[in-house]
């Protein structure tokens, strides 16, 4: 029931932030802190995987919509990898969907952050 | 049809911090997997309570009030289940979460938005307490 | 060494019936597992209070008080996790679950056996109003 | 949370019930019926498989403890397959494990029973 993140650099200006479990009123703080961690660090681009996340909640959803605007102000980006039918869904509802670049690979996901860094 | 009997009751109380929700939406799951909801209905009853007590939690941390509890009621008939959240902790502001364009939603409207999405009815109120009453219907089957 | 602070605390009350026990175990794996518990630890919570729920569902049944509440109320220090179960529904018959052999063992004294086993401290006392209330404590770290 | 459960016949004096998720005071009343249904209809062998329960409580040992007894009264068996070691805990624990025949994979259950079944 906790959140478990693993934070991975891509290159000097991309990370993949890897996580697993809650995402919740209790665990999103971390996951805005690292978010935070990262663009201090001189990181743009931010590629969260919620493959193994099993319940995110509106207290997450702020911390992502908060990040991509900051990382977006400084010609960034934050890009969701997202699989799970349910946890996308929640995104779908409140029309976050349209917000987020949401890819259903890492694979997918890291060519079109590639092509964001490239321009 | 069915006829309506009296509700079985189940009662949480909780402190208003950020680590309890989750027992909240714990025994949330375990009372709806045991009625005739979908696979799905049953994940949305559970988001549903989490943010419900996730304001709650917001407004006793802004209000400095964290050892406050929190209630959860759930009234179970066949088909029907009805959730109140009540607080002490203060009113939950006014939300037009529905009107409000994605980029411009921050986590208490989005929050509110979802409970609206989540459940066949919800309603908030103010308590006489000084606190926030949700209360939240969903129909099974 | 940790100071004694003033517990957290949940209580849950549930239908005296075995469709809800379930309820009562997953609020309980909600609460030990925000503790310093190890895996196994809070896996032994949760078997000793479905035990603790499961021999009042069987005095209600027996009693036909199957529309009796149980209580479960935990306290929660940094490193002690206090449950008292509580029912209404009769007195739970002295025990003798230690000194059995296994062959002589029936459901009813395998749960107190169960529970003796799974947590530190373990006691039962009849309540003023014709029940039962299990205590239980166990330590973590 | 419920409790799935799925017989199959091995021999016409052996079955093989297959149990998934939780036995417990709501579950347990199932499992005790369907043992007897067996027994009714002359079984005498019954393994079963507690490789996908996640949690078993005193209702269940009880259950079990009460097969057994009424199907070594007719000359048969109640065996056990059971690899999780938290479930295999609670048998330790109560002493039970010492009661039934306990074995980690079918194969190896199925054989002792087939000697069983041949005396
Ligand atoms: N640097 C950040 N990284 C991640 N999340 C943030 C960051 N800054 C703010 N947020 C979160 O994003 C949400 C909305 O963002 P924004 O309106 O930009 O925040 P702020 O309140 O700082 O103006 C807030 O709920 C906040 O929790
Ligand atoms: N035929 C049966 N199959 C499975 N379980 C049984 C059966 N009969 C009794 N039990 C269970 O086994 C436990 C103890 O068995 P036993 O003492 O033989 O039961 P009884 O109360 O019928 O004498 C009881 O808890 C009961 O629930």
């Amino acid at each position: 029931m906790n959140l478990k993140m693993n934070t991975r650099s891509i290159d000097d200006r991309a990370s993949l932030i890897d996580l697993e479990g809650e995402i919740d009123v209790y665990t999103a703080p971390n996951l805005k802190q690292q978010i935070i961690t990262l663009l201090d660090s001189g990181v743009r681009h931010i590629l969260i995987d919620l493959t193994n996340v099993e319940y995110l909640d509106s207290t997450a959803l702020g911390v992502l919509i908060g990040g991509l605007k900051r990382l977006r102000e400084r010609d960034g980006s934050l890009d969701l990898i997202c699989p799970n039918p349910r946890i996308k869904r929640v995104f779908e509802i409140t029309g976050l969907d349209k917000i987020f670049d949401m890819y259903t690979t890492e694979e997918e996901a890291l060519d079109k952050m590639r092509a964001k860094e490239g321009k | 049809m069915a006829v309506e009997t009296t509700p079985a009751v189940v009662e949480l109380s909780i402190p208003c911090r950020p680590e309890f929700v989750s027992v909240a939406r714990l025994a949330m799951l375990g009372v709806a997997s045991r009625m005739q909801f979908t696979y799905d209905e049953v994940e949305d009853i559970r988001l549903a309570v989490g943010e419900a007590c996730t304001t709650a939690v917001g407004r006793a941390m802004n209000a400095n009030k964290t050892n406050a509890q929190i209630t959860i009621r759930s009234e179970i008939l066949e088909n029907k289940l009805t959730i109140e959240v009540e607080d002490k902790v203060g009113r939950m502001p006014e939300v037009t979460a529905a009107a409000a364009p994605p980029e411009s939603l921050n986590e208490e409207n989005l929050g509110a938005l979802l409970m609206e999405l989540l459940v066949d009815e919800f309603t908030v109120e103010p308590t006489a307490e000084g606190g926030t009453r949700v209360r939240m219907v969903k129909y099974a089957g």
